[in-house]
């Protein structure tokens, strides 16, 4: 998570709970995914942003072409190793707050390559940091649309000022 | 101090901290968006003189229009490398200078009268200088031999633009 | 200095012994705040109206989920997400240049704000010089512009830089050549002016319906076309081409200073949709206004709904223009300014310049 | 400037202004057409009644053959089992799902007909390891979750016999 001098510096109290709350909101509000395809998953992920599917319709419409201003990367496909640089790059010039999907099997965990593809990453997550997985080859459109859900899910029990919880997780 | 001494003090820093800004910055580019400061506290001079349209127009113009085309002509052409190598010649900086003294000596030579600049009073000054410009007892002769300078200036660029008419394909 | 409703609201309320000074430092700051709480509450209202009619020309719904009834919160989540987003400044980049240029071209947006005519009595400055002082503030916008795409220090926003020179300068003229025929009609560069000059046959007397339609019409086309150009929309958006330029100037912008590029997008085009309204849509003048008296508090509230009415009704054709055509070349964008767009407004100029003549020699 | 350069001037003006209004008039006919959006999560998609999706297996009638595993081509089905006579005490019988293609290709070779592709369509996870499904503990375990298969193929049967014929 970015940081700053009022990360995780309060307790839980109400204006700290709606602060959280409203950061939290919108941000899973406005999920500018990067347009960023890289073999047949793209092609559902586009489907995605299409009339039918609508990927606008959670606010997570706006495809910014520069990583500076996207917020999500979907990982939409084969992801090989002379590609795992670039994917690598653009993931550090996105800013924070950051999240990223892993569509598809490929993307997951290297997916029909996974035993003979001498080109491919077993797994995007061996690059950068996934937030969120979605199986399926490619999945449909209806799954990525799951993950965005899962996503929003998890950006809700994000801590942003309140301090983070302690004990066991 | 009143109002107009402020606004002056202030327009004035903002021109010449411009100029000089463009005059000592490194960087070709920023001197052109240093210029941007001083074309804007000139406007402001000039509205504080009451001619509002003269600002207007120093903006449009000049900031708008010169200011872009330097850019242009400025991104177009290939650096010259970090350091500015004109400083290093002593003959151009005598080139330099000179005029500039020249002109402070003459300025500061003369008995002095200060700074009275009549202050009009900002009624209608687009109306005015429009009927300045246009009637024939005014400055229309002037205006109009402008006028042609710049067309001439306009025919001589195209003809210099203009591709020969065996290589124009046809659109 | 006659003030505007700003300070007279602030000349009432204060003690007689207010210095004058303090009264107008004051209502400046009272204006310059209400511009941007104003432009703030626009873009929001723009961007949401965007993306609801991007989707419905699609064929979609659009934002649907953030705030309940048909997402009607959703840009509020996106300035606030790009408030509390990381602001990333390059190494490389110019450090000055770079942050000084969303301020100027955000601040350029702002200013031109300060002389529309809302409503009668609210407008924050009527100067004489209306939409002169207008187009000279618009054009500081490409500076800013140019600021960026060389702040950045990054090849794809220089390339739009360059082509934002290019187009703005260009389209400057059919802009304010296309402008002329309503300045001559009225005899004023005063918007405000322009605006009360409408206000006959019952408040239809628009300069679209007056005797010189058949100048007004054309003019009206060439000067939303060339507005289209100056404010980097669609089909004319070349300064930021996303295909081929990945973000244009504002690729290394994240953030808040992004949103500034974001804001002054949609307050040029209320701008220009507002100019076009105040000199060939009437203004606020509405049909029927006449039956209300004069000192009625419904006309500014009135007026001020039949300005906006106009002023946003036009960015919304901004927005279905956008959505409908694709994007042209450099080159077809220089030949339509040059070749189509000015020789047009130079004749109708010339034409509304003898239309005027004759009228007054009658 | 010649009189067919300047009289395709302006069909070159008329043909601009033409074709932006015709453009326009699509756009403005596509904005006032009903959308065409599933509103997905409140509405279920047609996933058109022979999807494959995530599998399951019906554990009690599996005879631990290896055969699906043998016919991966990805090799994702992993499974062991203890054979007591005729019970079988399962261990594993795992799907990863980080390889499968959902190809259907183990469905077929099932002498037993006891592997599956369900409806499930989404499978979502947090984590790279639960992408590796144990199918044990998907089916055939409890009467509830017997019975809802039940349901499932009693569906699929009903759909493969309205639509197939």
């Amino acid at each position: 998570m970015s940081s700053g001098p009022l990360v995780g510096q309060f307790d839980d109290n109400v204006l700290t709970t709606r602060v959280d709350w409203m950061v939290n909101w919108s941000r899973r509000s406005s999920l500018w995914p990067m347009t960023f395809g890289l073999a047949c998953c793209a092609i559902e992920m586009i489907a995605v942003g299409g009339p039918r599917f609508d990927i606008d319709r959670f606010g997570a419409g706006a495809f910014r072409a520069t990583p500076r201003q996207s917020d999500l990367m979907i990982v939409a496909g084969t992801v090989n190793f002379k590609m795992a640089e670039r994917i690598r790059r653009l993931w550090e010039q996105m800013a924070e707050p950051r999240y990223v999907i892993a569509m598809g099997a490929c993307a997951t965990g290297g997916g029909p390559y996974h035993q003979y593809g001498y080109t491919v990453v077993k797994g995007v997550d061996r690059v950068i940091p996934v937030d969120i997985y979605v199986a399926g080859c490619p999945p449909r459109p209806e799954a990525l649309l799951d993950g965005l859900m899962a996503l929003q899910r998890k950006i809700d029990r994000g801590r942003i000022v309140r301090k983070p919880e302690t004990g066991p997780v | 101090m009143n109002g107009e001494v402020l606004s002056f003090s202030l327009f004035s820093a903002l021109a010449v901290g411009g100029a000089g800004l463009a005059l000592f910055s490194k960087s070709a580019v920023r001197s052109a968006f240093a210029l941007l400061a001083s074309f804007l506290g000139v406007a402001g001079l000039y509205l504080v003189l009451g001619a509002d349209f003269l600002a207007v127009t120093q903006i449009l113009l000049y900031a708008g229009g010169i200011l872009v085309l330097y850019l242009f002509g400025l991104m177009l052409v290939p650096p010259e490398g970090d350091e500015p190598r004109a400083l290093r010649r002593p003959l151009a900086l005598v080139v330099a200078v000179a005029p500039v003294a020249v002109l402070l000596i003459g300025f500061l030579s003369r008995p002095s009268h200060g700074a009275r600049a009549v202050l009009a009073e900002p009624t209608e000054t687009v109306k005015e200088i429009g009927l300045a410009l246009l009637r024939p007892d005014g400055w229309l002769l002037p205006f109009e031999y402008a006028s042609i300078l710049l067309l001439a200036a306009l025919v001589g660029a195209v003809h210099l633009a203009r591709r020969s008419v065996s290589n124009e394909e046809a659109e | 200095m006659d003030g505007n409703f700003i300070s007279h609201l602030l000349s009432a309320s204060l003690p007689p012994g207010f210095p004058f000074w303090g009264l107008a430092l004051l209502a400046a700051f009272l204006g310059a705040l209400c511009v941007v709480g104003f432009v703030s509450i626009l873009a929001l209202v723009s961007v949401w109206l965007e993306r609801k009619i991007a989707g419905h020309i699609q064929a979609r719904l659009g934002p649907m989920r953030t705030g309940g009834w048909h997402g009607w919160s959703q840009t509020l989540a996106d300035a606030i997400k790009l408030l509390t987003k990381e602001d990333v400044i390059l190494r490389g980049a110019d450090p000055v240049l770079f942050r000084l240029a969303p301020a100027l071209v955000m601040g350029s947006a702002l200013a031109m704000f300060a002389v529309l005519p809302f409503a009668p009595g609210v407008q924050f400055a009527d100067i004489d010089l209306g939409v002169y002082f207008l187009l000279a503030v618009a054009s500081l916008t490409t500076i800013g512009v140019i600021m960026a795409g060389w702040g950045s220090n990054n090849k794809w926003s220089l390339y739009g830089a360059m082509r934002e020179a290019a187009q703005a300068t260009s389209y400057e003229i059919p802009l304010a050549l296309s402008l002329i025929p309503p300045i001559l009609h009225f005899g004023t560069f005063s918007l405000l002016s322009a605006t009360e000059q409408q206000s006959g046959w019952g408040g239809m007397q628009w300069y679209i319906f007056s005797d010189a339609f058949w100048v007004a019409i054309p003019s009206f086309f060439l000067f939303f076309t060339a507005a289209l150009a100056e404010n980097k929309r669609a089909p004319f958006d070349l300064p930021e081409s996303e295909s081929e330029l990945v973000a244009g100037f504002h690729t290394e912008y994240s953030g808040l200073r992004f949103a500034f590029f974001f804001l002054e997008e949609y307050a040029a085009m209320f701008a220009a949709s507002a100019v076009a309204t105040a000199y060939w849509l009437g203004g606020w003048n509405f049909p029927g206004m006449t039956f209300l008296s004069t000192g009625s508090l419904w006309l500014p509230i009135l007026g001020a709904l039949a300005f906006l009415l106009k002023a946003m009704f036009l960015v919304c054709v901004m927005i279905w223009i956008r959505w409908t055509l694709p994007r042209l070349r450099i080159d077809q964008v220089m030949t339509l300014g040059w070749k189509y767009l000015t020789p047009l407004a130079l004749g109708i100029m010339v034409a509304a310049a003898g239309w005027e003549a004759w009228r007054a020699s009658l | 400037m010649t009189s067919s350069a300047f009289s395709r001037w302006w069909r070159n003006l008329s043909d601009g202004v033409i074709s932006t209004a015709r453009g326009m008039r699509i756009t403005l006919r596509t904005f006032l057409r009903k959308p065409v959006t599933v509103q997905y999560p409140d509405e279920k998609p047609d996933l058109g009644g022979r999807y494959r999706g995530i599998h399951y297996l019906e554990q009690d009638l599996c005879i631990y053959c290896d055969a699906c595993a043998k016919a991966c081509p990805v090799d994702c089905i992993e499974m062991d089992a203890t054979r007591h006579g005729k019970e079988l005490e399962w261990h594993a019988f795992t799907l990863d799902y980080n390889r499968c293609m959902l190809c259907e290709l183990c469905v077929y070779p099932c002498p037993k007909d006891c592997i599956h592709q369900g409806e499930e369509y989404a499978l979502v996870t947090e984590d790279r390891e639960d992408m590796v499904r144990d199918l044990l503990t998907w089916k055939g375990l409890t009467e509830e979750q017997k019975q809802k298969v039940a349901e499932v193929e009693a569906l699929k049967a009903q759909r493969a016999a309205g639509g197939g014929e």
